[in-house]
């Protein structure tokens, strides 16, 4: 019943992810209660085997983009937790150095091209990264995760529907979480089921249960084959639900608490817990140690985070552009000049 | 020394840079089989394939947003957004994603990818007659052109495409046709960030860019000729960063200022160099900064009206007089 | 065979529609050689049918909106041919007074709200009439026309979704003709069959000849039929294909003179003449005679467009708003007033 | 006298005038359950319905599509856009659609509807914390409202939904909370296109909007109190039309001005609000025209940050001072 590729190990590893996420995001929560953190934040709490899961089944090579709800990503690939942390409270240490923050975070050297706040928008830009992978040859498979909510966007549908047309190697993984902020899925679609969506694009799709990390890993494990194999986009779609509000700042009016009662009770941390116990792999008490090395990880993941320097607002003009131009000192120079200024084969950001 | 069509010169940059760069790659809707709506792409698919002169669907955002995500792939898109009023649907992925990427991701990567588009009118209508440089040129993050000759058509975008920074390249379609001497070395660049005396004077300054640089310079002529004024005009060519330096230098010298263009004289970029110039220059200035610019109305269809509100030469010698 | 509604007189009035769109067509572009047109003129021959066929299987009072290839709904609707000509001309008696020209037609008269330049742009401004519709409890349904180029832009998908969320009374009408400017179907879209968009949306959608009246004609009933029910939106494609260039200025680079004879051979108005003969409605002389008939007409109608006045330069800036604002006035009036300024209940334009 | 926080005149507003015009609905992202993002619109539902207040997709471009057909159809649509950021999405249909029909088809008829959106800042980051009110107020065809107190914001938005054309009424996430007198006549009328002087001074003109208003009175009391320096404080409240008559009257007298806002320094309204006082006051003026204005930079995520760049008071007394 489980994958053959997930070892002993592996699984003790995801299930120690979902369980540091789920850690960091109750801090986080703690943290802005204190104003260690600003801003919006938007919480992962109950979706980590969507993360987790899907980020297993995929390479760590793969380039991922995802929407503002980013947390759980970045840890998922491996993101250092304090650099993380450190976005949150706005240091320069932070992964996107303290200018991004929670809905901005990114993390190149993992190939993770961020977290991304104007909804739907880094479809069609996950659609160009995959247009390149395929142009240059590399097998990667770019990752683009979603909400429900996306899907009403504009960007959405045609981001779709180049990736179908030039047929890119890219999987869109939709977090199904039932809601898009306050607005319920009945409200905000005339669809239930994500998947249907795929079909005006005529892009093959399938539903999984985003609150079981299996289900999830081998949906997305078989998404990603089909795209790495030249067949062209896949979409998956994953039922799952948000345990806390849209924001810190969500007084949650629109849902009742027994609707969210019901759906703690999927929690996917135990429930995949539970599996790696009825296999043998772990004991309760190891996941309970799991959980205490986790915990006692992130009060020092804190502590480092709010220990790290403030960024230095002399510097706070600095990196708008890669290439800052000075008509100061142009001035002086040639109406025109002999090229090349530049590389001809570009490497982003360098 | 070699001649060349506005046209012309904007598709050999496109074309030698792409033999240059194999990373390189153009997209755009009709642009292909149409050899795009101005016939500047033309011929260019046949050369280089569907993969790098990639027709698109009439989507501009996803088109921009692609181009951004290619170039973080490391290609080195040109998207062609066919005129500058459909660049409105693709505002959010401009401003938000291409200019923001490189400072709100703490410089981990920039987008090195190049929005080439048209400004123009001629019986269009209300909503294919409009241009927004201003609004692009007041985006941190973005880098800003309007040639108004050929060779430096060529030479800016070669450095536009070069720039490893989003640059929005407006050109203009009643340009496309004119000529102009072109270097002899093919590969010149003209830096981007900086303006160009293209004629000396000591009365006044004008300063202009794109369609409004002949206009200018027709009027500096018509100056010279019935008022015996001496009119030094420049061509600012890069709308950010604006090439202060240069124009503030001039205007120590005449004292004297009108600022040219074709977009709405409310808001337009004519009022945000106005406002610079204003605290660089106020001291140095004998007379208000002077505008020519579009009036405040949707550019109508009928001709009569449309030729009734467009700036002209006139326009300029008018401006210039009222400085006097 | 034939729909009994469609009596002789009314047959041969659909047929005298659609001569009159091609001979106006036709004049069209003879005036745009004169430079008596100016600008962007984009002729409708060849899909004269869809118009046609459309607009007589809806009420007169649905209202209508089209892209800018918009003559023919003009015409279709009973738009005045000389103001039509007259707006070409840029002159103040035009349908739009001279300001919006070809691509900008509307005649609130007839419920015609406009030809509409940005592709697709008028989609979700459909699907807001037709829930004002509903909301007024008037049992009208709005038809809106556009391209197969439209279906990739993210407006398209934005105000189909409105539509099928909302249920609201609106048949989208797909004149699939088989390119979007220079670009194939294959080249802009990932898939060859519009009403395929429909499913995204679980959208009921139908697929019709574009070059037979007849199909044309009882695929949108069908499809208003559901609509005034009340079932919500439908989506109609209608195979088509234009004659001419996709403007003036096209040099028809990207398809062969041998395509265009295959479909110019399929056309429209011969096509349902020879049915009117069949049916004995018309004999082959009458529909000469009709011909004969509508190019004196046509020659009056550009005669008369010609002789039209020029707007007025001096009410340039008049229209702008349709409540002008003058703040010297108001500079010495009261900072604040008692209300109301205007009427509760909106008329719109009035 | 009675008292409301802003976020209450506003609701106040839409109520009153939803019990009043049966035509008008209200729609926008998480307006029903949720109440809005900054719980503006709560209640409302209940009270009328989600046929009058809708629940709709993430589709900021539709929203103000299906507004603008609402209106043509007789309805009479406030849009929320949940904050101004999201506004780019849909500045097609603001501008091609709402802005240009009344006059594009000859004044057959026009668009009264109401895009009310917020700007604002507070650790938001690049993408959420942006102003665009220049842009918009530089669109012939709009009128753009932005009120600083409750009694204006309320006045302002009854008399922007009886408006026959369309309305951009930004509010600003950092008001909602502030608590202004009400006037005793709930349902009086603030015209659209009037300034009003909110300080009377002799020494400079300080002309603001929206939160900077507030900024701009806290420094009047500073300069007051520090420097003796009588500031005359205009509170601009609609940038479109501009009322230069009371401005200018104001600039006659004190020869000296200061405008503030939020938005970019390079082409922010301040930019366009700067080029016509120049045009109107040139011979008036004894110092440039000062400016307080976000510096060019896409507003950082870190507090430090965001606080050393935001305009505040201080900058506001600083500017006054360099131009005394
Ligand atoms: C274009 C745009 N419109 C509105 C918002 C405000 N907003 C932020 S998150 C959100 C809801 C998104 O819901 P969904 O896509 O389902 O993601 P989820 O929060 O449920 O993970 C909205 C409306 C935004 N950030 N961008
Ligand atoms: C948003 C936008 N992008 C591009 C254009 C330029 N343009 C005008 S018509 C057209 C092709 C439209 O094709 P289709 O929708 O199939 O309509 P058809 O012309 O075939 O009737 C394009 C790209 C435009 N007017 N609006
Ligand atoms: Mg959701
Ligand atoms: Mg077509």
């Amino acid at each position: 019943m489980l994958p053959e590729e997930l070892s002993p190990p592996e699984c003790r590893r995801l299930y120690r992810q979902m369980v540091l996420i789920r850690h960091f995001e109750e801090h986080a929560a703690e943290a802005y209660a204190q104003a260690k953190v600003g801003g919006f934040l938007h919480l992962y709490i109950g979706e980590e085997a969507v993360a987790v899961g899907a980020l297993a089944a995929a390479r760590p090579t793969d380039p991922l983009l995802t929407h503002y709800r980013d947390h759980g990503y970045a840890l998922a690939r491996g993101c250092d937790p304090v650099s993380c942390m450190a976005e949150l409270f706005g240091r320069a240490s932070g992964l996107s150095g303290g200018h991004g923050g929670s809905m901005h975070l990114a993390d190149r050297s993992r190939q993770f091209w961020g977290g991304h706040a104007i909804v739907g928008s880094h479809i069609p830009i996950g659609t160009g990264m995959a247009y390149a992978a395929k142009y240059q040859q590399r097998d990667d498979v770019v990752l683009e995760f979603f909400g429900d909510g996306a899907t009403g966007n504009g960007i959405f549908h045609e981001g779709l529907n180049m990736a179908a047309l030039w047929k890119v190697p890219v999987v869109f993984i939709c977090e199904n979480n039932l809601y898009g902020m306050g607005a319920t899925l009945a409200e905000e679609s005339p669809v239930k089921d994500m998947v249907i969506r795929a079909e005006g694009y005529t892009m093959p799709a399938r539903q999984c249960d985003g609150m079981d990390l299996l289900s999830v890993y081998q949906t997305v494990k078989a998404a990603c084959a089909h795209a790495r194999a030249g067949h062209g986009p896949f979409f998956v779609e994953c039922i799952t639900y948000r345990f806390r509000g849209h924001s810190m700042a969500d007084p949650e009016l629109y849902r009742d608490k027994e609707e969210v009662r019901r759906w703690r009770a999927l929690d996917p941390i135990p429930r995949f817990g539970q599996l790696l116990i009825a296999h043998r792999i772990c004991t309760e008490q190891e996941l309970t140690a799991i959980g205490e090395e986790v915990e006692a990880e992130m009060l020092e993941v804190v502590a480092a985070a709010d220990a790290a320097p403030l960024p230095d607002p002399a510097t706070v003009s600095d990196l708008i552009y890669a290439n800052p131009i000075d008509p100061a000192r142009l001035a002086a120079g040639p109406e025109a000049v002999a090229g090349p200024i530049r590389p001809a084969v570009a490497v982003a950001g360098e | 020394m070699a001649e060349s069509t506005y046209r012309e010169a904007v598709r050999s940059a496109l074309r030698e840079e792409m033999l240059r760069d194999p990373q390189m790659i153009l997209l755009g809707e009709s642009i292909t089989g149409y050899g795009g709506s101005y016939a500047v792409t033309r011929g260019l698919v046949d050369e280089f394939g569907p993969q790098r002169v990639m027709e698109t669907p009439i989507a501009e955002a996803g088109i921009v947003g692609f181009a951004v995500g290619a170039a973080m792939g490391g290609l080195r898109p040109v998207a062609e957004l066919m005129t500058v009023n459909f660049a409105l649907l693709a505002l959010d992925q401009i401003v938000n994603s291409a200019a923001k990427f490189h400072y709100m991701f703490g410089g981990q990567w920039s987008v090195p990818m190049v929005v080439r588009t048209v400004s123009g009118f001629g019986q269009l209508g209300p909503t294919h007659s409009q241009t927004f440089e201003g609004w692009f040129a007041s985006v941190p993050g973005l880098k800003v052109v309007m040639p108004s000759t050929p060779a430096d058509a060529k030479g800016l975008l070669l450095s536009a495409i070069r720039d490893p920074d989003p640059v929005i390249f407006i050109e203009h379609s009643l340009l496309y046709s004119t000529r102009g001497p072109m270097p002899d070395d093919p590969a010149q660049l003209v830096p981007i960030g900086r303006a160009k005396r293209v004629r000396e004077g000591t009365d006044v300054t004008v300063v202009a860019y794109s369609r409004m640089l002949l206009q200018a310079l027709q009027a500096a002529e018509t100056l010279e000729r019935e008022d015996g004024c001496s009119c030094e005009v420049i061509d600012l060519r890069t709308l950010r960063p604006v090439d202060y330096p240069t124009v503030a230098a001039s205007v120590r010298r005449t004292h004297r200022v009108v600022l040219c263009g074709e977009d709405w004289r409310s808001g337009g970029f004519g009022a945000a160099l106005l406002a610079e110039l204003q605290d660089l220059c106020f001291d140095d200035l004998d007379a208000p900064i002077a505008r020519v610019a579009m009036p405040d109305v949707p550019l109508p269809y009928a001709r009569n009206l449309e030729q009734a509100l467009v700036p002209s030469s006139d326009q300029v010698v008018q401006a210039v007089r009222s400085v006097l």
